[in-house]
């Protein structure tokens, strides 16, 4: 009998999450007796995946490997899935250890954090202010990673973070918010977007308030999205880990783990076929590879990519 | 006198009070170039609140400018990838809007269902049509062609022409609620929907072309709005419908119908755009801006409130005094 | 016209010329549970999963907290009035809840808490609506705002978690086998609110309001005390689903409950309660709950994306209410 | 049976209108001629208004044709019947509270300037001749919410004018309209009459007709059953055309014992609607209130049921002072209201009969606050069937019954809550002298029974008719009392114009 995997994604739609898809499939094929259920909510709420999952429960799927829109407000939901006998891991963006049996983090917090003020800094050899445009209040991995970020600012004197906003993922919205920045800061030198839809909203507003090559645009994004923006210069560079691999290894762990040929307990390391195997820390999370930098010489390369 | 009793001048004042307080704090953002760019981003505001404010007129409501608006907007950025013509996707949006409000209309008119109902429907039909088009695909701005994008930002005698639309239909709506049969039918059916058909005006035909001229504009809004920010999906402008009815109260437009202007339309929506740039900017926490909306809601319609019946006046005394 | 007959004999009348089950039958609920029963048998067909007692249980999830405000809702819609606030009302609930527990609050004050900001949420409403006459329309677009805004303005980025173990009893507790607490408190709320609309003075009050608040004002009815009161029932009901809906999430973030709202003005609707006010029935409403909860459970099961769903609820609602007029109009022609 | 002193410009032929479950017109003529008045006469329901609204487009005919001078016509909207030179002030007024005066009486034909843009200043210019014309000396540019209802009436009158129509319609003009407006409303019948317009004038007065009509055509129960020349005919002829029988006692006055004060009124005032208000109302007494219209006599009765409150005074109810803040206040305290508009503030339409005949005694046929529908029924029984209701079951909506009935469901209303006082408001304005008939009645046998009764009236004979004494009112302030001998018509219409000399 084939296992029924179900990838549950913040949203549905969202260039990410289908890239994401693509890798399930492809472990999916590699391991071959796996069905994959590519599902979500439509919009990015805690209670649309709670139906999602509820569902899925309904359906006795043979695990879930989620996207979480809430670390908290899923824990009794995927708790009950637990319950049932069914194998829960989180991926990209977590859930909290009791709700789920490990995490994959994409990269490690530290080094993204790191990453995205490092992306800045190294575009501005005299220094100046920059300014964060975050994706909702509630999402949890942007809040780590910029709270990690604030840890290793003190390594980059120059480098002044003079606020953070948040756009919700919303293209409009962010927008605004980045317009909001560069208005108020007159002396803006970098916007660091730490979100795929807020890097896209920021460099769209850089450009059109003309001041390409004064604000560098810089964060987290999809080099299919921000090919346009590298090429007209509103983004020096920017990074990301590469989603497919992330749901190829997302899919691989949720099998091994229902299987039962892996444990997800701290210590344990469980492969993850072309991507190797990763290592559980205290937590029960893992870390699958550093963030890659796209810039101007290789974005071209991966925009058909995802 | 009377002028300054009207709910325009009122709201004018409002507003410049709200200018003056904002410019204390941050100066800048009272330069004109700036307020040209409040003016321009609130423009699909203003747009949208002036569809809706016909619509409101005629005792109905539609809630699915938003969804309309999105899914026009999707249908642009589709026929732009497909390499149509901008003029050809303008008219394309145009009359895909109006249809998608000829639908509500119709439904309303014919089948003679509360707008309220039958739009709630249909938003979640257009919305959900965006979905089944493109499986919930991002289309972003990598995807649009050039002109596509530059359109609506292209600036002309120093105003983005995304402006210049808005103040075109401004224009254009306040000569079409003031001077042409057709206004005064929308503020007539909305006034007294039984007086109306005595004066041979058709209540559900006038409504109906109420909904046709509000989803018009959403679909046109639809391809500024995914233009402007270069980017299309399900749910752009999620909820926009809220601030669109909010706006067109802010404005003075009597909920029951009836009353209301294109002036205190345009000024509803700009009061409601400069809180929405201001913010950010004065530096107040983006978590207050929900609350201080709210208020502005509640504030504008105790002030708008229409006095309960203040009587018959009677008494000789009693008149002088007022 | 007849009272000018020549013949002035007194002429009986009789209370009814329809039994009430003849009309029970012809009405708009037998069509909806009509829709229901083919709902749940087409689900039958279409899915193993369907017919198990727990993933029935699990389904119920699915409308329980907003059937419980359709209710009161119900009442509101029928007595002329609406309010778009109450998923804003559960947010500001949730968040009240939160702060009662970093406190350091138990399961029971945090009750209390939940219940009192509904009804102070309702009560604000109602004294807009009732005592200052404003629309109620408007009037609770604003408080969405509001209650919702004061929210953010308490959490911000944060959420509260960490709820006491008593109280996840209330959104994750079994009472029986797969009976859960809330479909018992759902229960409930309908046996009462059927009581109140149809069986007690006040539901009769609040029909005469809907259908003509002026006369019912001429006829001794203190119309401004009934709405106020529907008000806070509606916050009082919403008050319950919050805690229903925080101890099942046990989190509160202020996006909480978003769009609530008119999911349950599309369960109220649907269950054939008039949106101009005046008529509309209890029952209606539990089977548009049930209508709905099954509809999106069974797509669910097809692993149907919510939005496809909510397209099939928005024809539902428009076709539901559309078909009878249509066949009406064409038998007229 | 007429000379045929001219061709007429307008005529109906077996013209049948449907409602569901309604004939309203059943194959109906009407004549219409140049430079004459002719009067439509008939009992409420008979149909009168039905034929203007197909005579104005807003109703289609079922069958039947409409021909204009000697052509047959239709008339798909009331556009189309302006047109053709058809033009009417309706029964109710249907005009724009929003729109400004001149924009009432031209909307749907205003005038065009360039690119077809209505020509504002055009428009007010006409607008303040056509109001000049007839005598109305408002101001244009004012918002009609501004105005009063007389001020109104002349607005619709004004819009009937603004079409240069052949034949004008009147459906009750007089109805809202003080005598002075109506003097001049009879000045402008004239100038239209020479200016060779045909009129159809509907009403229910029969002074009125017999002044200014030059012929009459009479329905009953949506049939033709009768046309003539005014001169040569006598009133009671037309009653009887009209009824279909002889209606001989119209004020059936029943000898009362005057008891106890029932109600005692003292100084009350109100801030912009009445002044200086004190009465004292006795057990078994009918008090007359009579007064021009808008003299504030209904201002006054709904302030003593609770609706509006008074700044100043009080009432006794038997022996106790009480304050009266809401219509259930006043219930409770045994004063009861039946209201002069039926539709809006009377009858609760969309509720079955026994649900609005119980809805100020649900305390009593309830238990623990639990609906007893037995107890309704019983009760609702016991009071429609002494007034003689005519429905087809006690759970029929309201909204179904004809006016008369709904004004008896009403009544009963009041009854089951066993008042002291029952205040009727123009009980039988636009009510045939049938049902009149009925409610004169049914009020003398409520008096007999020692029921305190107010009747506020606009109609001298009424009033005089009905009650044992009589207090005018006029601009707010009780004018005069009359008693006995005393109530004589002179007496009256001088108080409530404020002539204190001679006749006028
Ligand atoms: N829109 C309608 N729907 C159903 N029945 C109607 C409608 N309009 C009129 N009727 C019915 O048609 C009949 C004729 O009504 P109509 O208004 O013409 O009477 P009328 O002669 O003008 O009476 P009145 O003297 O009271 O004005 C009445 O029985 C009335 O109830
Ligand atoms: N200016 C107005 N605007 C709206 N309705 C009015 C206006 N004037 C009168 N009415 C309504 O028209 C109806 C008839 O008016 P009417 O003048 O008879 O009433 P009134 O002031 O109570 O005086 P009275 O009973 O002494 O004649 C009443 O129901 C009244 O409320
Ligand atoms: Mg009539
Ligand atoms: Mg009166």
């Amino acid at each position: 009998e084939e296992m029924r995997i179900a990838l549950v994604v913040k949203a549905l739609g969202i260039g990410f999450f289908e890239a994401a898809n693509k890798g399930a499939q492809e472990a999916a094929e590699e391991l071959g007796d796996v069905e994959i259920i590519y599902t979500g909510p439509t919009d990015t709420t805690a209670e649309g995946q709670i139906e999602v999952i509820n569902s899925l429960i309904a359906q006795r799927v043979d695990a879930i490997a989620i996207s979480a829109n809430d670390t908290d407000a899923l824990v009794p939901t995927l708790k009950k899935a637990m319950d049932r006998g069914i194998t829960v891991i989180s991926w990209d963006s977590g859930v909290a250890p009791e709700g789920r049996q490990m995490q994959l983090n994409p990269s490690s917090s530290p080094l993204i954090g790191n990453m995205i003020i490092k992306l800045a800094a190294d575009h501005l050899p005299d220094g100046g202010d920059v300014a964060v445009l975050s994706a909702t209040t509630t999402s949890t991995n942007q809040n780590v990673w910029i709270e990690e970020m604030n840890k290793v600012a003190g390594d980059y004197p120059n480098v002044n973070v003079v606020a953070t906003v948040y756009g919700d993922d919303l293209a409009d919205k962010s927008y605004r918010e980045a317009q909001g920045l560069m208005q108020t800061y007159p002396d803006l030198k970098a916007i660091i977007a730490p979100t795929s839809v807020g890097i896209v909203a920021a460099a769209q507003a850089v450009t059109d308030a003309g001041k390409i090559g004064e604000v560098n645009v810089t964060g987290l994004g999809l080099p299919s999205e921000m090919a346009g923006h590298v090429e007209s210069g509103a983004s020096e560079s920017f990074a990301i880990w590469n989603p497919i691999d992330l749901g190829y290894s997302a899919t691989m762990i949720a099998y091994h783990l229902a299987k039962g040929d892996a444990t997800a307990e701290p210590g344990a390391t469980i492969p993850i076929g072309r991507m190797g195997e990763v290592t559980l820390d205290e937590n029960s999370e893992a870390a699958m590879a550093d963030p890659f930098v796209y810039d101007a010489s290789n974005v071209e390369e991966f925009s058909s990519i995802f | 006198m009377s002028l300054l009793k009207s709910r325009e001048a009122i709201l004018a004042l409002a507003m410049l009070l709200l200018l003056a307080v904002i410019a204390s704090r941050f100066p800048g953002f009272v330069a004109p170039r700036n307020l040209a760019g409040v003016f321009t981003d609130t423009s699909p505001l203003i747009l949208l609140a002036l569809g809706q404010m016909v619509v409101i007129l005629t005792k109905c409501i539609d809630l699915s400018v938003a969804a309309n608006l999105a899914l026009c907007g999707m249908i642009a950025a589709l026929m732009d990838g497909m390499g149509v013509p901008l003029p050809l996707i303008l008219l394309a949006v145009l009359a895909l809007g109006a249809a998608l409000g000829a639908a509500n209309g119709a439904l309303v008119w014919l089948l003679g269902i509360p707008s309220i109902v039958v739009t709630l429907g249909t938003m979640t039909i257009y919305r959900g049509t965006i979905f089944l088009l493109t499986g919930g695909a991002w289309i972003n701005a990598h995807q649009m062609s050039a002109s596509f994008k530059a359109f609506p930002r292209a600036v002309f005698l120093g105003l983005p022409v995304m402006a210049w639309i808005a103040i075109a239909v401004v224009a254009v709506m306040a000569v079409v609620m003031t001077r042409t049969p057709l206004g005064r039918a929308f503020y007539a059916v909305g006034g007294n929907p039984h007086a109306a058909v005595y004066t041979g005006i058709s209540v559900g035909r006038t409504q109906f072309a109420a909904f046709v001229i509000a989803g018009a504009l959403a679909g046109l809004t639809g391809y500024l709005w995914v233009a402007r920010y270069a980017v299309a999906y399900v749910d752009i402008a999620g909820g926009f419908e809220l601030d669109v009815v909010a706006a067109c109260v802010i404005g003075g437009i009597a909920i029951a119908g009836g009353a209301g202007t294109v002036a205190g339309c345009v000024m509803g929506a700009l009061f409601l755009g400069i809180i929405k740039n201001a913010l950010p900017v004065v530096g107040i926490s983006p978590f207050w801006q929900m609350a201080i909306s709210g208020s502005a809601i509640l504030i504008a319609i105790a002030f708008n409130a229409r006095k309960r019946d203040p009587g018959r006046i009677i008494l000789k005394q009693a008149e002088h005094r007022t | 016209m007849s009272d000018t007959t020549p013949d002035r004999t007194t002429r009986h009348i009789p209370d009814r010329l329809q039994s009430p089950l003849s009309r029970a039958l012809k009405s708009w609920e037998m069509l909806l549970l009509i829709v229901a029963v083919g709902i749940f048998i087409l689900n039958a067909l279409a899915s193993p999963y369907f017919l198990d007692p727990w993933n029935l249980s699990d389904a119920t999830f699915n409308f329980t907290e907003k059937a419980m405000i359709a209710f009161a809702m119900a009442l509101l819609i029928i007595s002329g009035e609406i309010d778009l606030s109450v998923g804003a009302i559960i947010a500001l609930c949730s968040t009240a809840i939160g702060l009662a527990m970093t406190a350091g609050a138990q399961a029971p004050v945090l009750v209390l808490v939940g219940l009192g900001t509904g009804l102070a949420c309702g009560a604000f409403n109602g004294v807009l609506v009732a005592r200052f006459g404003l629309p109620s329309i408007v009037v609770t677009i604003g408080t969405m705002s509001l209650f919702r805004g004061i929210s953010y303005i308490v959490l911000g980025d944060s959420a509260f978690t960490g709820y006491p173990a008593g109280f996840a009893w209330f959104g994750q507790g079994y009472v029986w086998w797969v009976i859960t607490v809330e479909l018992v408190i759902f229960a409930l709320a309908a046996l009462i609110f059927w009581l109140v609309l149809h069986r007690s003075n006040f539901g009769r009050m609040v029909y005469a309001i809907g259908n003509n608040a002026t006369a019912a004002r001429f006829s001794g009815i203190r119309v401004e005390r009934v709405k106020f009161i529907l008000f806070l029932l509606t916050g009082l009901m919403s008050g319950i689903a919050a805690i229903c809906l925080t101890s099942r999430l046990g989190s509160t973030r202020p996006s909480i409950a978003a769009g609530f709202e008119l999911e349950v003005v599309t369960i109220v609707v649907l269950g054939g309660v008039s949106i101009l006010g005046g008529s509309g029935s209890i029952p209606g409403v539990v089977i548009a709950a049930l209508v709905m909860g099954l509809v999106t459970f069974g797509l669910g099961l097809m692993n149907v994306p919510g939005i496809v769903m909510s397209i099939i609820m928005g024809l539902l609602l428009i076709g539901v209410i559309a078909l009878p007029r249509l066949w009406t109009m064409l038998r007229r022609r | 049976m007429l000379a045929e002193t001219d061709a007429p410009v307008l005529s109906l032929r077996g013209i049948v209108k449907t409602f569901p479950g309604v004939r309203a017109l059943d194959g109906v003529r009407l004549d219409l001629y140049p430079g004459q008045v002719t009067a439509l006469i008939g009992e409420n329901g008979a149909g009168k208004s039905t034929i203007v609204k197909t005579l104005t487009g807003i109703y289609q005919p079922d069958e039947g044709q409409i021909i204009v001078d000697g052509v047959e016509t239709r008339f798909p909207t009331a556009q189309a019947a302006g047109d053709a030179g058809v033009t009417a002030i309706h029964q109710e007024t249907v005009l724009f509270d929003e729109m400004t005066v001149a924009e009432n009486i031209f909307i749907g034909h205003a005038p065009r300037g360039r690119f077809g843009l209505i020509d504002r200043a055009e428009m007010t210019r006409r607008a303040r001749d056509i109001l000049t014309s007839i005598g109305a000396d408002l101001n244009p540019s004012v918002k009609l919410l501004d105005l009063g209802i007389a001020s109104k009436h002349l607005v619709a009158i004004a819009r009937a004018l603004s079409i240069d129509a052949r034949v004008v319609i009147m459906d009750e003009p007089t109805a809202a309209l003080s005598h002075k407006e109506i003097a001049e409303l009879y000045e402008l019948v004239e100038k239209l009459k020479r200016q060779g317009k045909a009129i159809l004038f509907i009403s229910h007065k029969f002074d009125e007709i017999f002044r200014i009509a030059d012929r009459w055509t009479v329905f009953r129960d949506g049939q033709f059953v009768g046309e003539g020349v005014m001169a040569g005919t006598r009133e009671a002829e037309l009653v009887r055309l009209m009824v279909g029988r002889n209606v001989d006692q119209i004020y059936p006055k029943r000898p009362a014992r005057i008891g106890k004060p029932a109600l005692t009124v003292a100084g009350y005032c109100h801030p912009t609607e009445f002044d200086g208000i004190s009465f004292t109302l006795h057990e078994g007494e009918i008090l007359g209130f009579y007064g021009l219209v808008g003299a504030g006599r209904s201002e006054v009765m709904q302030a003593l049921f609770g609706i509006t409150q008074p700044s100043k005074g009080a009432v006794r109810i038997g022996e106790d002072v009480r304050v009266i803040r809401s219509t259930a206040q006043a219930v409770r305290a045994g004063i009861v209201y039946v209201p002069e508009d039926r539709g809006r503030q009377g009858a609760v339409k969309g509720l079955p009969i026994f649900q609005n005949v119980t809805l100020p005694s649900l305390k009593d046929t309830s238990r623990n606050g639990f609906l007893r529908l037995a107890e309704e029924f019983a009760l609702t029984r016991t009071y429609t069937q002494r007034l003689d209701l005519r429905a087809a079951s006690l759970d029929q909506d309201v909204a179904l019954l004809s006016g008369g009935n709904q004004q008896k469901v009403v009544i009963a209303k009041w009854l089951a809550t066993r008042p002291r006082v029952i205040i009727l408001d123009e009980p039988t304005k636009g009510i045939d002298i049938g049902s009149k008939a009925a409610v004169h009645d049914f009020m003398s046998e409520l008096a007999a029974e020692g029921l305190a009764v107010i009747m506020v009236s606009s109609e001298i004979p009424e009033i005089l008719g009905m009650s044992d004494r009589v207090i005018v009112m006029r601009e707010g302030r009780i004018a005069a009392e009359f008693e006995g001998d005393e109530m004589t018509p002179e007496n009256l219409v001088r108080a409530a114009v404020g002539i204190e000399g001679e006749a006028a």
